[in-house]
């Protein structure tokens, strides 16, 4: 990927990325669909749903929404982009945490209440897994002694074996990118709750699709970092980022969900730990 | 702790339990009340169906022998049917259609 | 057929009535309110080991009725309900909602009342466009 | 005489001068010019003295023997206060101060000739810019604030000549204490700084600003002490109480004193206490003492001894006490919902981060250390300014009251915002700066840790706080603010600021700041890695960013154009919302009233409660200074 | 492609319903009928929504809601009236605190018949309203919003 | 702290309530300070319409007060005609109206896991409990014609008979009903995370759960053994009942009387459908009601109380209805303070709510 001319790639990132988190969307929610017995949407679903929202009426509460849910685009594509490219994780890191932001803020230039209170929440979340996330970048260049992409895929021995704690607690942090249960809070993207669509709500038709088709950038690269987990061969990367996307499906219909106190707690003690627990053993 | 895994998995690795519902269609169940039907050929039009009506759904005149159901009135609860001294109103089991304005 | 266990009750020694059945741990179960007229015929439901007991209180129009709701708080819900479909004065209710428990601004006032409907109130679509809004 | 000379003098003693002749001014008429002249002298003085470069200074040995004199004097000032606010603490440390600065004075004291008395270096220069740019920015804009001021405020806060003549004759303490090189000059201005602060904290003649006022000049002067036994310390052991002697010779008492001192002047935990309390005072006070300037006195004499301290335990031990401040002040800025207390528990925590680059002393976290003071000044006294603005345009400084403020003030309100997201987000400084940090510490665990759980803190409170002012109603009616010129052309330039430290960033580090580390470092070896990180920078900020926010900015500004006024709907109230509101966010509720929607931002105070997290992290703070102290020995 | 009939959102709101035809509505959603399989989510809010679905009649207090829950619906929408009651107000029709049918307040496009309706005729009903939608498309800027008022016939009379 | 609290409605259109109700919350964080009902939205004034229809029409009327537990309202109403009226029902029509009555709770209470689990975002219980209930759903059609309004219930008996086969269904379907339960109970029983949010949740004591009226589960799970049924109308004289309690007083504990109740219900149809003596379904009732009675029966929700006042026409005098969620809103608005928002709609769920039964 890195030898292609970095244009090339970049496009590729750009305009092919999006096609692969909606296809995994769709998978996510045929096989939900499955787990509880039932047949599901087609497998295009996300597609459809996406192209009907870009043809709604616009509405808006107030436009300061829109330029908020584009820098959420724009930054979540750059992140992309620079982790294609294969540059520096922790800036690509940096800009997936502005992403998010953005979409806090869109969440909350609104006033209202159910899309406040899901940008709140969406705070804690960061909240609870922003550590987790740099401390794996910490733990990777630890062993790569670098922060560059580039040169985790290239290196010689796969990172996993090297970080058995940090991915775990990589997975629940996708668990919450992802709002699976049991931490879907800011947007009950799945199911309805107390919240509805909470930091979503306030968005419609085309902007409503924006945050979707950014979510499907987001789905493709949390993928691509479980898949940097074992780099030295992608097969074995793609294996094992499939194996977790049917565990995070699985644990999404097994569990309830739970409250982001419980979430705070929970990734603060356990994840952290593990995390923690991983890069001191590699400092030593 | 995770006590519906088995229930899942199981799932996934069965059959559906969706009726594709347009495609296939379940028979009714014998008896069951899905849309008022009336037979002309043995109604005396007496209107007792229409003045029993909890709905009043029904409209029975004599004069010009009509007798009207108002199927978006209709709450389907088979008491015309009963009380028909003709019994020349029956239910249909299959459920009455929707349709616009 | 007339209701078992039933005491009649005047107005002003409802409070103490009701007290004692608190006291002898009834149930508050609810109230039933029926215009009869040239007053009102208010029934006080309380139960105990499945046993009702009732206090029948007779109530003059224009009068206003003590609420219970301090001895029992499930009685307020039944009695601002009351206030609401009768438009019968309550005193002292612990949350009052002025007559707009179940009943707005728009709608019949008084509906449960011999008199019935006294408003009749109709909607009808519109199809103005918006811009004459200003 | 050389321009230098001339400058440095100018920058020292002329705003004293100024700040008399402003005190003598009968009324604004007269004021605002002398105000706006003097302000303007500074400026040119601090860029033309930037210009020059880097120099030394030998002031004659005569002149310094009158500086026992002036210490006294100071002292006795001190000590006078303390008996007039009769408070034992105050008297205690002025006279234990006294007796140091009396037994180092009977010292054999050798003045050698060529140590300087000041030295401008590099990062003097960074600093005296600061001070001489943003200091009379905020001058500046005291005009407007402060004559708004004294038609709001009650009688005894009208005292505004002695306000200015304490505000602009700081500039030259400041100036004064950033260039000299002599400890016990250094002590003095110190000292000076610390009167100042007080005087302006007690401004207002509450109980409160009194209270909070004593606070600052106690903790202020245990700092002061310690410095004052770190020069008698260097006296005895060396003989000269240059800054220069001290780091070559790298004994590690007089460091540890000295960081002490910087420590309470920084406010770092457990020194917190005074800088929040100092809030009190009238916002330009805050902006230019408590956040951009006097305050980073501490940070500044860190980084000034970074070398002495680089590679020591001690120096660790510095690293994790800015890291805890850090992390700390952080979690607890998230409880606040006083505007200009989260700002301080900011302020607090940047400092923190730039004492944690300063210990650690590699070139990379010396880069990011001078780069973090450069655009936290700029920022957090826009901020500040942005505040003391909002605050007397809406009566409140309570982030909770800030609904909607976009409406009432939309042009501070953009400035506020802008501030607050260069506190956090690319492509401006603070960012970079926190990256680099990041990557310099990285080898050092609880640093690291603690680092990182401080940023992502940090987030929490900004975008709670942008979140509450951007709001805007969805058919809003704007209302242009009525902001005295001088407030609103001094935030604009502190904007422009911004933006332009934003845009040239990358020569900036590459011309100015990776060169300075370049020469402090130029013995060690430079590792590869971290300039091969500086290009992934720069490669960073010059393309990819600028170059698709160019291409979105233009698209999203043509689809919010697109929306028409059709396409604006209420916002989702689960149905109940009250027609007929088009600004406010009724719902019908009980009874069918309407009542206004509301969601406060969260506090977490069960969590980060300023009470219960201060209870039990001062003590650690306090063990930690403890073991600044006990790793001397080892 | 038509992503609209394929993809129709759904929220539906009770106005006065006695649950049946609420609960009738959402075994829609249930693996046995699983209306996801034509794309249907019920998203539970006005803003994301495509359909309108409405159980039961319409009465004094939830009519301002349901007018509310319309208008904030993006064009093109289309709504859905659930059973006897969401009809013509069904038995309620005699009501005293019930105005009618839902198409007293709101333009319906498709009347599902029952009390309650079966998941099926409920499914016909909306997968009707969903093809409906490139109706409303094509008129979306030609036709104005539908203005709501709520005026009394005759003077209120004194109790 | 600083800063105001904050103040949100929550509903009526909230995709958590299957019924409209707004609740009006003010806040702290999260932490709910103060909870008050705002209802009317399903108030329809059947109460009144009930005086303008004939005697024999209120049957379908009442039944349409509440779809989830229509026959029982139907139930409540024939009892208490049929008592002013001195009617005696035949003995299959008891048995039959047993079973009904018993296939109503078992629905009632599957639907209301399903929305529990949905207020909790568990999907997949919400799955599996409605389509259990497809089960219940199924036979209640076959044996009566209706899926949700089953419209069996007539004064002097019931309209329908069950056939043998049919009988055989039903026994086929409640084993059916078993099995599923058996993967449902320990979900709800032990799952951690659903421990998690029903465990503590909306706790009420049971001092206060009696002398705030509960009826139902939420007396039950507090301790209070109450059951209407242990009065033995109907068939349940025939039928011993005991009723189902938890000493918990919370969500969690209302949870494990409703599962328990459903195993018992099985039983309880079981029961009927072999006791059942062959006879006539009606006796035909003549005159019209005259006097005053109170009818009570225990619904899914806990006891519903009619009374029922006739003048000797064919119009009733008054009719009232006092349903069990009215009886239960009282101990909700305690249960809601101090809890979190996310547990409002746990709490309000678990005491099973019907808004159109209580504003009728």
């Amino acid at each position: 990927m890195i030898m292609i001319d970095p244009v090339i790639t970049a496009l590729l990132a750009i305009f092919a990325v999006p096609f692969i988190g909606a296809f995994l969307v769709g998978l996510d929610r045929k096989l939900t669909a499955r787990m509880q017995s039932r047949i599901g949407p087609p497998l295009l679903q996300p597609i459809y749903d996406v192209i009907k929202l870009l043809h709604k009426e616009p509405i808006v509460v107030n436009r300061v929404q829109i330029i908020y849910a584009g820098l959420h685009l724009i930054f979540m594509v750059l992140c992309v982009v620079l982790l294609a490219l294969g540059q520096d994780m922790l800036m690509a890191l940096f800009i997936l945490a502005f992403s998010t932001i953005s979409l806090i803020l869109g969440g909350m230039s609104v006033r209202s209440p159910y899309s406040r209170i899901g940008s709140q929440r969406e705070i804690m979340q960061m909240l609870s897994y922003e550590p987790i996330l740099i401390l794996m970048l910490v733990g990777i260049y630890l062993i790569n002694d670098s922060f560059m992409a580039r040169d985790i895929l290239a290196s010689g021995k796969p990172l996993l074996l090297s970080l058995p704690l940090i991915f775990p607690a990589f997975l629940m942090v996708m668990a919450i990118k992802l709002q699976k249960s049991p931490f879907d809070f800011s947007t009950s993207h799945h199911g309805h709750q107390e919240i509805i669509k909470g930091i979503t709500l306030e968005y419609s038709g085309p902007f409503l699709a924006i945050l979707e088709i950014t979510h499907w950038y987001e789905i493709f690269l949390l993928f691509f970092i479980i898949t940097m987990f074992w780099a030295t061969s992608i097969p074995v990367g793609l294996l094992i980022a499939a194996v977790c996307f049917f565990c995070e499906i699985l644990l999404d219909n097994i569990m309830a969900r739970l409250t982001w106190p419980w979430m705070l707690r929970f990734m603060w003690t356990v994840a952290l730990g593990l995390a923690v627990t991983n890069v001191l053993w590699l400092y030593i | 702790m995770v006590s519906l895994l088995k229930s899942v998995i199981n799932n996934v690795l069965r059959k559906p339990e969706t009726r594709c519902y347009p495609v296939e269609r379940r028979a009714p169940f014998a008896g069951s009340r899905g849309h008022v039907e009336m037979d002309p050929s043995t109604c005396t039009f007496c209107g007792v169906c229409a003045r029993k009506c909890p709905a009043n759904a029904l409209t029975v005149s004599k004069d010009p022998r009509s007798w009207t159901l108002e199927p978006y009135k209709c709450i389907v609860c088979g008491y015309c049917a009963d009380i028909c001294p003709k019994k020349s109103i029956s239910m249909n089991p299959n459920h009455g259609l929707p349709g616009g304005i | 057929m007339s209701l078992m266990n039933t005491v009649a009750v005047s107005p002003d020694r409802l409070l103490q009535e009701v007290a004692g059945k608190y006291r002898q741990r009834y149930r508050f179960a609810t109230m039933t309110c029926t215009d009869i007229g040239d007053g009102y015929d208010i029934l006080y439901h309380f139960d105990k080991d499945y046993e009702l007991c009732n206090l029948r209180l007779y109530l003059k129009k224009g009068e206003e009725l003590p609420s219970i709701s301090s001895i029992f708080f499930a009685a307020l819900l039944v009695e601002n309900e009351i206030k609401d479909l009768f438009s019968i004065p309550i005193r002292d209710l612990v949350i009052d909602y002025g007559g707009r428990f179940l009943l707005t601004e728009d709608a019949p006032v008084a509906p449960m009342g011999r008199e019935g409907c006294s408003r009749a109130i109709d909607i009808r679509l519109q199809g103005a466009p918006e811009e004459e809004d200003k | 005489m050389h321009l230098y000379t001339f400058l440095s003098l100018l920058l020292i003693f002329g705003p004293l001068i100024f700040g008399l002749l402003v005190m003598l001014a009968p009324g604004w008429r007269y004021k605002t010019p002398v105000i706006v002249l003097s302000a303007l002298t500074i400026m040119a003085g601090g860029i033309l003295l930037a210009l020059q470069g880097p120099f030394t200074l030998s002031i004659d040995s005569g002149l310094m023997k009158a500086l026992p004199l002036i210490e006294l004097l100071i002292l006795a000032i001190i000590i006078y206060i303390g008996f007039a606010i009769k408070k034992m603490l105050i008297i205690g440390l002025g006279i234990l101060q006294l007796a140091i600065g009396l037994i180092s004075d009977m010292l054999p004291h050798s003045v050698q000739a060529h140590v300087p008395t000041l030295k401008v270096d590099l990062l003097a220069v960074i600093m005296v810019l600061i001070v001489s740019v943003i200091g009379p920015l905020i001058v500046m804009y005291a005009i407007g604030y402060m004559k708004r001021y004294e038609v709001h405020g009650p009688e005894q806060m009208r005292s505004t000549g002695l306000f200015f003549f304490f505000l602009i004759g700081f500039l030259g303490v400041m100036n004064g204490l950033v260039m000299s090189n002599d400890l016990k000059l250094l002590a003095i201005f110190w000292e000076l700084t610390t009167l100042c602060s007080f005087m302006l904290i007690g401004h207002d003649k509450t109980e409160d600003a009194g209270e909070s006022a004593y606070r600052a000049l106690w903790i202020n002067s245990l700092g002061g002490a310690a410095l004052m036994l770190a020069s008698f310390l260097s006296i005895s052991a060396s003989g000269s109480a240059s800054l220069d002697e001290l780091v070559a010779v790298g004994s590690l008492l007089p460091l540890a004193l000295i960081c002490l001192a910087a420590f309470t002047k920084s406010a770092q935990l457990p020194f917190q206490s005074w800088l929040l309390g100092a809030m009190v005072a009238p916002t330009p006070v805050s902006a230019l003492l408590h956040s951009t300037t006097m305050v980073k006195a501490g940070v500044y004499l860190i980084i000034r001894l970074a070398p002495g301290l680089g590679g020591t335990r001690m120096g660790q031990v510095v690293a994790i006490a800015g890291a805890f401040t850090f992390a700390l002040a952080s979690a607890m800025a998230i409880s606040q919902s006083n505007g200009k207390k989260v700002l301080a528990y900011s302020t607090i925590a940047n400092l923190g981060l730039i004492i944690i680059c300063a210990a650690i002393h590699t070139p990379l976290a010396y880069a990011a250390a001078i780069l973090l003071t450069c655009f936290h000044a700029i920022s957090k006294a826009m901020l500040f300014l942005c505040v003391g603005t909002i605050e007397q345009g809406i009566g409140s400084r309570d982030i909770e009251d800030m609904e909607g403020l976009m409406r009432k003030m939309p042009i501070t309100t953009v400035i506020a915002i802008i501030g607050m997201v260069s506190m956090m987000m690319p492509p401006f400084g603070m960012l970079i700066g926190k990256w680099m940090a990041l990557e310099a510490v990285i080898m050092s665990p609880l640093v690291l840790f603690l680092l990182i759980m401080g940023s992502a803190l940090t987030v929490v409170f900004w975008s709670k706080w942008i979140g509450r002012i951007q709001t805007v109603a969805y058919h809003p009616v704007y209302k242009i603010e009525d902001v005295p010129f001088s407030m609103f052309a001094t935030k604009g330039v502190l904007l422009l600021g911004i933006i332009a430290a934003a845009a040239v960033v990358v020569p900036l580090f590459k011309r100015v700041i990776s060169p300075m580390a370049m020469a402090m470092f130029s013995e060690t070896v430079v590792t590869s890695r971290s300039w091969d990180l500086m290009n992934s920078a720069s490669a960073f900020i010059e393309w990819p960013l600028f170059f698709m926010l160019a291409l979105v900015v233009p698209v999203l500004f043509l689809v919010v154009r697109g929306i028409k006024k059709s396409h604006i709907r209420q916002p989702f109230l689960c149905g109940e919302n009250l027609e007929g509101a088009k600004t406010t966010f009724e719902f019908r509720t009980l009874m069918d009233k309407g009542e206004s929607a509301r969601i406060r931002s969260y506090y977490l105070n069960p969590l980060f409660g300023e009470a219960h997290l201060t209870a039990w992290a001062n003590p650690i703070a306090i063990a930690l200074i403890f073991i600044m102290f006990g790793v001397i020995s080892k | 492609m038509n992503c609209r009939e394929k993809s129709p959102w759904i929220v539906h709101f009770n106005c006065n319903s006695c649950n049946g035809c609420d609960i009738e509505f959402l075994a829609c959603l249930t693996p046995i009928y699983d209306v996801e399989r034509f794309g249907i989510v019920h998203v539970g809010n006005p803003k994301h929504a495509d359909i309108l679905v409405v159980s039961g009649a319409v009465n004094h207090r939830n009519v301002r809601v349901l007018k509310n829950v319309y208008e904030q619906m993006p064009s093109p929408k289309a709504v859905v009236a659930l059973g006897a009651c969401g009809a013509t107000g069904g038995i309620m029709a005699d009501c005293y605190n019930v105005l009618g049918g839902v198409n007293q307040v709101i333009p319906v496009d498709v009347l599902v018949p029952g009390c309650p309706p079966r998941p099926e005729a409920i499914m016909d009903g909306i997968l009707q309203a969903a093809r409906l939608l490139n109706v409303h498309q094509k008129d979306r800027h030609a036709g104005a919003e539908v203005r709501l008022t709520l005026q009394p016939v005759s003077e209120p009379e004194k109790v | 702290m600083p800063g105001s609290k904050s103040i949100i409605p929550f509903g009526p259109q909230h995709p958590v309530f299957p019924e409209p109700l707004q609740l009006r919350l003010v806040l702290e964080d999260e932490k709910v300070v103060e909870a008050l009902p705002a209802i009317g939205y399903v108030h329809r004034g059947i109460e009144k319409l009930a005086e303008k229809k004939e005697y024999t029409q209120n049957i379908f009327l009442v039944e349409r007060i509440c779809g989830i537990c229509s026959f029982m309202h139907a139930l409540a109403y024939c009892q208490g005609i049929e008592m002013l009226m001195d009617v005696t029902v035949p003995d299959r029509a008891r048995y039959l109206r047993v079973i009904w009555s018993e296939l109503h709770r078992l629905h009632s209470h599957l639907l209301w896991l399903g929305l529990l689990a949905d207020s909790f975002g568990f999907e997949s219980l919400f799955m599996q409990s409605w389509r259990s209930r497809e089960a219940v759903m199924d036979i209640m059609e076959a044996t009566a014609g209706g899926r949700v309004i089953i419209s069996t219930c007539i004064i002097g008996g019931v309209r329908r008979d069950i056939s043998e086969e049919l009988m055989a269904e039903v026994l086929k379907t409640v084993d059916v009903l078993e099995r599923d339960l058996e993967i449902i109970r320990p979900v709800v029983f032990d799952d951690y995370s659903v421990k998690q949010r029903l465990v503590g949740t909306g706790r009420i004591t049971s001092e206060q759960a009696y002398d705030l009226g509960s009826v139902g589960p939420v007396a039950r799970a507090c301790g209070i053994a109450r059951d209407f049924r242990e009065t033995g109308y109907a068939a349940y004289k025939e039928i011993k009942v005991t009723p189902v309690t938890e000493t918990g007083g919370d969500a969690y504990a209302r949870a494990r009387v409703r599962i328990r109740e459903m195993y018992q219900s099985i039983d309880i149809v079981r029961q009927a459908v072999r006791d059942i003596p062959a006879g006539d379904i009606a006796v035909p009732a003549r005159g019209n009601p005259e006097g005053e009675v109170i009818s009570r029966v225990e619904q899914p929700r806990g006891e519903v109380i009619y009374y029922i006042k006739g003048d000797g026409t064919k119009n009733l005098e008054r009719l009232r209805v006092r349903t069990p969620t009215f009886a239960n809103m009282a101990p909700l608005l305690t249960m809601l303070p101090g809890c979190e928002l996310a547990n409002v709609p746990v709490i309000v769920l678990s005491i099973d709510p019907c808004i159109s039964c209580t504003e009728r």
